[in-house]
């Protein structure tokens, strides 16, 4: 790879002090972002996508959590040592965030304005007025009809879709080169679902932002994604291009969970039942030793419960850790 | 989109690690996470031992004066000492501690009762009948206790005496007027519970699946709004011996022969930097039974109150 | 002690063979006391008491004294002498109004406004008792200037009789009549021969307020006369703040009729709080110079003056602490009325169980653990002025006694060990206000009656409810709704005749008087009512004294009045303060003379 | 806006003549009298009490005397106390400075203590501070308040010597020897108090910080990059204050009523000490006017409470 890439997560570990013990929520993770791109990481929810999101931006609680091992490279700078201070120079200057809840993630005592001049003037000094004019700027970029009167109001009067596209305003306010979206869309309706990544998108179009989007839908993925990481119990099990990916999964687990999207096409003719993955996902605690998929893959071989598949790259941008990636057939 | 992956559908027997935990030892367990709030549970439970096998065990009588004894420290013949009659304080104490913690728990349960009914009552029902409650809330909160007190005593007590005797019947009396006016507190807890409670979903889902509303206020709605109730209850018994002492103060509680905490501390507290040890022993006794029944009561709401994190 | 052996003595005096002060002391040891025994001394003619009846006045000019801080743990709500109605108020307007005379504690009258003491040699008195004429000091001035004159000493008499007044201190003047002779010498009549003429214009009833500050008010508005909070007087202190319930303040008054008077220049008397405290304040942390009425437990008082920063006075008087056994039944109501005068105390109808009652009391415990020197112990109802004091009583502990005579009246132990005879139990309700000595006091006699098979049920009742005049509140000590009941009376006369008025059958409390009649243990006695009449007109001082000994007697003898203690006023002061108290008069009767030693 | 108060005050009329009508009765009914000392005074003839129970209406029945001071109620006269004659708004007015000094300060007091110490240990759950605090807080508030002032007494005016206990209204000092000696003799009422009231608010502050801290918008906050003490105060705080300020609301009539104990220890000549002499003394104008007062005390401060409770948090509108 030339250039540095935006962002590159490299043997990430952060683990939680629980009261049975550690456990190992992200276990040697490594994702790159380059500028500009889509990134989608994927995974059923408590595989750590989320833990490893928030762990960029260190928005996790320390303690409980801990980052164990690990960097995260950005632009060339390793976030890990770095201080609250210096953090806070990145949070939303360069790295912004999108969370789940729209409901509950905006203050309701101040109005919505209030909320974004905050983080422009935090990091650009503007004046109050200034930013309350960025602010509306903000709002109209991302479809807020009248944006210059709505400003002044207040959460609770914005829909749930409405509220999403503020904290997507709020995370742009200050021009980042990165977003981090975490599943955005799961707590809103469909349709709502479908104008928010269409707005995503746009605003990459527009401003250039590489976008780091965390979901466990696979339909969103197909919808945005130009590169896709799964995830599986705290590890990455395959990397690869969208195409790529959802046409030649090389992951026994990849496979399962593109098999089990219903087939809107196929479902008027074929009447199959929808395709299931055995088994539930390793307690993070003490994982067992090997491939942690190995006890719901059906393919899995004596090596698989001893031996941890090395991230393998089997074609260009194509990883899989799976020591029979290449003898199962799609 | 496309449909989301669900969890695994099936749950296979495997998965269930950890032995199903019912919600009591689940509330036990975090109790017990509370230092503090066991190590207050055994206090309180010693003394509410020491009051009641007490007397059997330390036989002296509680009212046998003796000059020769006065205003004696602590000593073998008599371990906390003795008042300015010379009677044995221990023995007094233990007998004291029964009525005054029998005061403290039963004014808190009259306080709670009435508190979660008037308070449940205008919660569920709103609009008239919660603004008439609310206004009677307030008369009772601007109401001064003590007139109310030496009016209920002057009515009431000579009937009574006749019925239950003459220290049961001030029991009784004392009691009702200490949780008279300490249950405003709670309903207008219980009452802003209801208020948050009744839009919850999960209430909504229990009056889909056609939940009468007895049965939504006692099954659903009460059982959350449990933790402030057990907090507030615990304010109200300490409120209620601290009240209970306050009276003797004025000479209103018991009569004079019984000796409560609060009357011992009265009676003590002139001859304070004399002899300190007959206050001294009172006062902590109050001060032990209501910090350790905080304390406990703020272990419990750590432990039932499901919203609690560690 | 014949009669002429006493007239002999007298002539002594008067030839100044025997002192003043020898004559007193024989009487006394006679059991005349001192206020009578002069007063016999200025009827017979012997020469009026001297200026040395109080303590020598040392200052040698007046003011320079700086404050002078008191502190009552009862605090003043009102500075109206005609409407004081407890002693604290009383004090309070003493400091800024005076009597014609005052009492001194030894029982001499000590001139204030009076130029002299009335007497037989200055004609002030007349032979028949009837007449008492005062002449007034030149040259008072009241507070803003205007004259002291007859004038004011008249309507005095005319604003206190006045029934729309409803003033506290009618009962003085009421059936006198007060004659202006000139512009400074007074008269006043009495209806009979008045042994006791020393009562109006004397003492606590006897202030003077300004006539042309309260001749508008003289009726149904007196309450409301802005003077009763803006006093203007004639005392050594003039009117400076007050708040009632709080403090009342007060500064010297420059201009007044005494030399040298008063020595200090400012006054403050802080009220609230509780006779401990307030100990404390004088003995313990020195922060005021005299603590009013200390009714504290001696053992405590004693501890406190180990400071050594003040000291206790104790000033004998009338007041006597006792219990009475109800001789009507409380249980039983006649037509409405519990305590029916027409019933008999089913128990205490039994002398020997009312004996074995005051067997079982032990005075002496109290005095030594309870009240100490607040409190000696006494066998007598009247014990003060010291004539009247009856030496027949005795009184005795005695649980084994009580217990032989209860046997032998046939009152047997039942199973729970209270003796009961003929379905009568002895089981009584004995009742008493709240107050710490008398809570004690319950505790000892419970438990010495226990010890003789009787059953005592002890109750307590907030002051205010005890002694309260509302007709439906069951709990006052007039309607005496219990089997025993114990308080102070209190005598604030030097003379015994309205004290003992409480065992005379015409002032039983009833309902038919709302329960306003005096004698509330509800005795009657033939003798007793004949000798209170005959004593009422009788001019020879001896034969009076022995009227009073002989219902003392009656009185005590029955056992429905068991006395237990005297309680003299006590008080506390600073070492350097030098107070001049009387236990016949106001705390504050002799203000100006009160200094400070440097 | 206005037409919510509107309607509030309306309410409040009725409920404040309901509470006059069920407290006269209360007194009238209640034992006690106010001319207890008469009665022992043998000098006294029986009569004169008469005439005075009668001249001040004592004796007619209760509804006359109730719609008689309802009357001079509303013509502003709140009548003559039965005991010292004296106006009772005077009487009123002359206590209020100190009660509000000293237990105004209080309250201050407990503030000062409740909101730095409860916010700092919420945002440290579990610290040594954190510990420290909720445990001293417990201690606190389980004191009964008589307790201590009586130990405080002990201590500090009998072994030390160093406060006077015996509280005095009017200092004849000016200038800072005035302020010098009031806060002398205020220290210990104002700290007993204080200390006690502070304890219990503490706790609720913490409460009332812990269940903030945790919500999304507070990451939100830390997501914008701003540093921690901002997010504490704009964020954290801002919204906690929402609950403590309405408890503080209410807790004003409190204010006016006085600690009656505490002022009983320290000879507080405050509006709780007059309160408890004029109720042994069933001195009903005064109760009257005092309880009337401390009831439209409590009706004003709830509607205080729900209007702040409204101005604080912009979800709650006015229909």
């Amino acid at each position: 790879m030339s250039a540095p890439r935006l962002l590159e997560i490299a043997g990430l570990k952060v683990h939680f002090k629980t009261d049975d013990g550690w456990v190992r929520a992200v276990d040697g993770v490594d994702i790159g972002v380059d500028a500009g791109e889509t990134l989608c990481v994927v995974g059923e929810s408590g595989c750590g996508k989320t833990v490893t999101a928030k762990t960029i931006l260190k928005l996790i609680d320390m303690p409980p959590g801990r980052i164990v091992a690990g960097s995260i490279t950005w632009q060339g700078r390793d976030l890990v040592p770095m201080t609250g201070a210096q953090m806070r120079a990145i949070r939303t200057k360069q790295i912004g965030f999108i969370f789940q809840e729209p409901m509950t993630s905006l203050n309701p005592v101040y109005t919505v304005g209030e909320q974004i001049a905050e983080a422009v003037r935090m990091h650009e000094g503007l004046s109050r007025r200034a930013a309350m004019d960025r602010a509306a700027e903000m709002l109209s970029l991302v479809h807020i009809p009248n944006a210059a009167r709505r400003v002044h109001d207040y959460p609770h009067q914005f829909s749930g879709g409405m509220r999403q596209r503020v904290m997507i305003a709020m995370a742009l306010s200050c021009n980042p080169k990165l977003i981090i979206a975490d599943e955005p869309t799961t707590a809103l309706d469909v349709t709502i679902q479908a104008q928010i990544l269409d707005l995503m998108n746009e605003m990459k179009e527009k401003l250039g932002t590489a976008i780091l989007l965390i979901t466990h839908a696979m339909g969103v993925v197909a919808e945005t994604a130009q590169r896709v990481v799964v995830m599986y119990a705290g590890k990455v099990v395959e990397e690869a291009p969208v195409g790529p990916l959802f046409a030649t999964p090389r992951h026994p687990y990849t496979q399962g969970l593109i098999r089990s999207i219903p087939r809107l096409d196929l479902a008027a003719t074929e009447h199959k039942r929808l395709e299931a993955i055995p088994g539930t996902v390793p307690s993070l605690l003490d994982p067992p030793p090997g491939c942690r998929f190995a006890a719901r893959c059906r393919f899995a071989q004596a090596e698989c419960r001893s031996a941890e598949p090395p991230l393998r790259e089997l074609a260009t941008g194509h990883k899989v850790a799976c020591h029979f990636a290449e003898s199962i057939a799609a | 989109m496309a449909g989301s992956i669900p969890a695994s559908a099936t749950a296979s027997p495997a998965a269930a690690s950890r032995p199903r935990v019912g919600p009591w030892k689940e509330a036990w367990r975090r109790f017990r996470k509370h230092r503090l709030a066991v190590v207050s549970a055994v206090v309180l439970a010693m003394l509410v031992l020491a009051v009641l096998i007490g007397p059997l065990v330390w036989r002296v009588p509680i009212d046998e004066i003796d000059f020769t004894a006065r205003l004696a420290g602590p000593s073998w013949e008599h371990p906390l000492g003795t008042d300015d009659l010379g009677q044995d304080l221990l023995a007094r104490m233990l007998y004291g501690g029964r009525i005054s913690l029998a005061v403290g728990v039963t004014a808190m349960f009259v306080a709670v009762g009435l508190g979660v009914l008037i308070g449940s009552i205008a919660g569920m029902a709103g609009g008239k009948l919660d603004a008439a409650l609310m206004w009677v809330t307030d008369l009772f909160l601007s109401l001064p206790q003590l007139p109310v007190l030496l009016l209920i005593i002057y009515l009431f007590r000579d009937s009574l005496k006749d019925v239950v005797g003459p220290e049961m019947g001030v029991f009784i009396l004392i009691v009702t007027v200490i949780g008279l006016f300490n249950w405003m507190p709670v309903a207008r807890l219980v009452r802003a519970q209801f208020f948050s409670l009744r839009e919850k979903e999960f209430v909504e889902a229990a009056r889909a699946l056609g939940a009468s509303r007895i049965r939504l206020v006692v099954r659903h709605i009460l059982p959350n709004a449990l933790g402030p109730v057990i907090v507030a209850a615990t304010i109200d018994v300490a409120a209620a011996i601290i009240a209970e002492s306050t009276l003797s103060f004025l000479g209103l509680g018991f009569p004079p022969d019984i000796p409560t905490w609060g009357r011992l501390l009265f009676d003590a507290k002139d001859n304070l930097d004399f002899a300190p040890h007959w206050a001294l022993f009172p006062g902590l006794a109050i001060f032990l039974a209501v910090v350790t029944i905080n304390f406990v009561g703020d272990g419990l709401r750590d432990a039932l109150d499901p919203r609690r994190v560690q | 002690m014949t009669e002429d052996d006493l007239r002999q003595m007298i002539g002594r005096v008067k030839r100044g063979t025997l002192s003043r002060r020898g004559f007193v002391r024989r009487m006394a040891a006679l059991g005349l006391t001192a206020p009578m025994a002069t007063q016999l001394l200025a009827i017979t003619g012997a020469a009026p008491a001297a200026a040395q009846s109080v303590p020598e006045y040392r200052p040698t000019r007046a003011g320079g004294g700086g404050p002078l801080r008191i502190l009552y743990w009862q605090a003043s709500t009102l500075l109206n002498p005609h409407f004081a109605v407890g002693t604290t108020n009383q004090d309070a307007s003493r400091v800024f109004y005076e009597p014609l005379a005052g009492w001194a504690a030894d029982g001499t009258l000590y001139p204030i406004l009076a130029a002299e003491i009335p007497s037989i040699e200055n004609r002030g008195l007349r032979e028949d008792g009837r007449e008492v004429t005062w002449k007034l000091k030149r040259g008072v001035k009241w507070h803003d200037g205007q004259d002291f004159t007859a004038d004011d000493v008249v309507f005095n008499w005319e604003y206190a009789k006045n029934p729309a007044v409803a003033g506290v201190s009618s009962g003085s003047y009421r059936d006198v009549n007060v004659v202006k002779v000139d512009d400074y010498t007074v008269r006043v009549e009495f209806q009979r021969p008045t042994p006791f003429w020393a009562d109006a214009f004397v003492a606590s009833r006897g202030m003077i307020i300004p006539k042309h500050l309260f001749k508008d008010y003289n009726g149904a508005n007196a309450r409301d006369a802005p003077a009763n909070l803006r006093p203007v007087g004639t005392s050594a202190f003039r009117f400076a703040s007050f708040a009632p319930g709080d403090t009342l303040r007060a500064e010297r008054n420059p201009n007044y009729h005494m030399p040298n008077r008063p020595f200090f220049d400012t006054l403050e008397v802080k009220g609230g709080g509780d006779a401990v405290s307030a100990a404390r304040a004088v003995l313990q942390t020195g922060d005021y110079d005299y603590a009013w009425n200390l009714q504290v437990e001696d053992e405590i008082l004693k501890r406190l003056e180990a400071a050594g920063r003040g000291r206790v006075n104790i000033v004998e008087g009338g007041n006597i602490e006792f219990v009475q056994l109800n001789a009507t039944d409380p249980n039983r109501e006649v037509d409405g009325e519990r305590a029916h005068i027409s019933t008999q105390h089913p128990a205490f109808r039994d002398p020997t169980v009312r004996e074995a009652m005051s067997l079982l009391i032990d005075r002496n415990a109290l005095e030594q653990f309870i009240y100490g020197r607040g409190g000696p112990a006494t066998a007598n109802f009247l014990n003060n002025p010291p004539r009247f004091r009856s030496p027949n009583m005795r009184w005795e502990f005695n649980i084994q006694k009580a217990n032989e005579i209860l046997d032998r009246a046939g009152w047997a132990r039942g199973r729970d060990g209270i003796r009961a005879k003929d379905g009568v139990r002895l089981r009584f309700v004995f009742q008493t206000s709240v107050n710490a000595p008398r809570q004690r006091t319950q505790a000892i006699y419970k438990q010495a009656a226990q010890r003789a098979g009787i059953d005592l049920e002890l109750k307590s009742v907030t002051a205010s409810v005890f002694f309260s005049a509302d007709v439906a509140n069951p709990d006052t000590y007039t309607k005496f709704y219990a089997d025993m009941q114990m308080y102070t009376t209190t005598m604030t006369q030097a003379d015994p005749q309205l004290f003992m008025n409480q065992y005379v059958s015409w002032e039983i409390s009833a309902r038919a008087n709302n329960w306003q009649g005096r004698n509330i243990v509800r005795w009657r006695n033939e003798e007793y009512d004949r000798i209170f009449r005959e004593a009422e007109n009788e001019l020879d001082p001896v034969k009076r004294a022995a009227l009073f000994i002989r219902m003392n007697d009656l009185i005590v003898g029955s056992n429905h009045i068991i006395p237990l203690v005297r309680r003299p006023l006590v008080s506390a002061s600073l070492n350097n303060i030098r107070p001049v108290l009387s236990a016949w008069d106001n705390t504050f009767w002799l203000l100006n003379s009160w200094y400070r030693e440097t | 806006m206005t037409q919510y108060l509107i309607r509030r005050l309306l309410i409040a009329i009725p409920s404040l003549l309901g509470i006059s009508v069920i407290l006269f009765t209360v007194l009238a009914l209640a034992p006690g009298d106010p001319f207890e000392e008469l009665a022992t005074n043998p000098a006294i003839p029986p009569e004169v009490r008469q005439q005075l129970r009668a001249s001040l209406g004592m004796d007619d029945p209760i509804h006359i005397r109730y719609f008689s001071w309802l009357a001079a109620m509303l013509r502003g006269e709140w009548g003559y106390s039965f005991v010292s004659r004296i106006p009772v708004d005077d009487l009123i007015l002359q206590r209020l400075p100190t009660t509000i000094a000293v237990i105004g300060a209080s309250q201050v007091l407990a503030l000062c203590i409740a909101l730095p110490v409860g916010v700092y240990s919420a945002t440290r759950p579990y610290s040594i501070f954190d510990q420290i605090a909720n445990t001293l807080a417990f201690i606190g508030f389980s004191l009964p308040t008589f307790f201590t002032g009586l130990l405080f007494i002990l201590f500090f005016s009998i072994y030390l010597d160093w406060l006077p206990f015996v509280y005095n209204a009017n200092i004849n000092a000016t200038g800072w020897k005035w302020w010098w000696e009031q806060i002398r003799q205020s220290i210990m009422p104002v700290a007993v108090l204080g200390l006690f009231q502070g304890a219990a608010w503490t706790r609720y502050v913490r409460s009332a910080v812990l269940d903030v801290i945790r919500l999304d918008h507070v990451t939100t906050a830390r997501a914008k990059g701003l540093p921690e003490s901002r997010i504490t105060m704009r964020h954290v705080v801002r919204n906690a204050m929402i609950p403590v300020v309405t408890l503080v609301a209410l807790q004003m009539p409190a204010v006016f009523g006085g600690a009656i104990v505490t002022e009983q220890i320290f000879r507080v000549p405050g509006i709780g000490s007059l309160l408890i002499s004029a109720i042994l003394a069933n001195d009903t104008p005064v109760i009257m006017a005092v309880t009337f007062v401390l009831s439209a005390l409590v009706i004003f401060f709830n509607l205080v409470a729900d209007i702040l409770y409204g101005w604080l948090d912009p979800r709650i509108s006015y229909r």
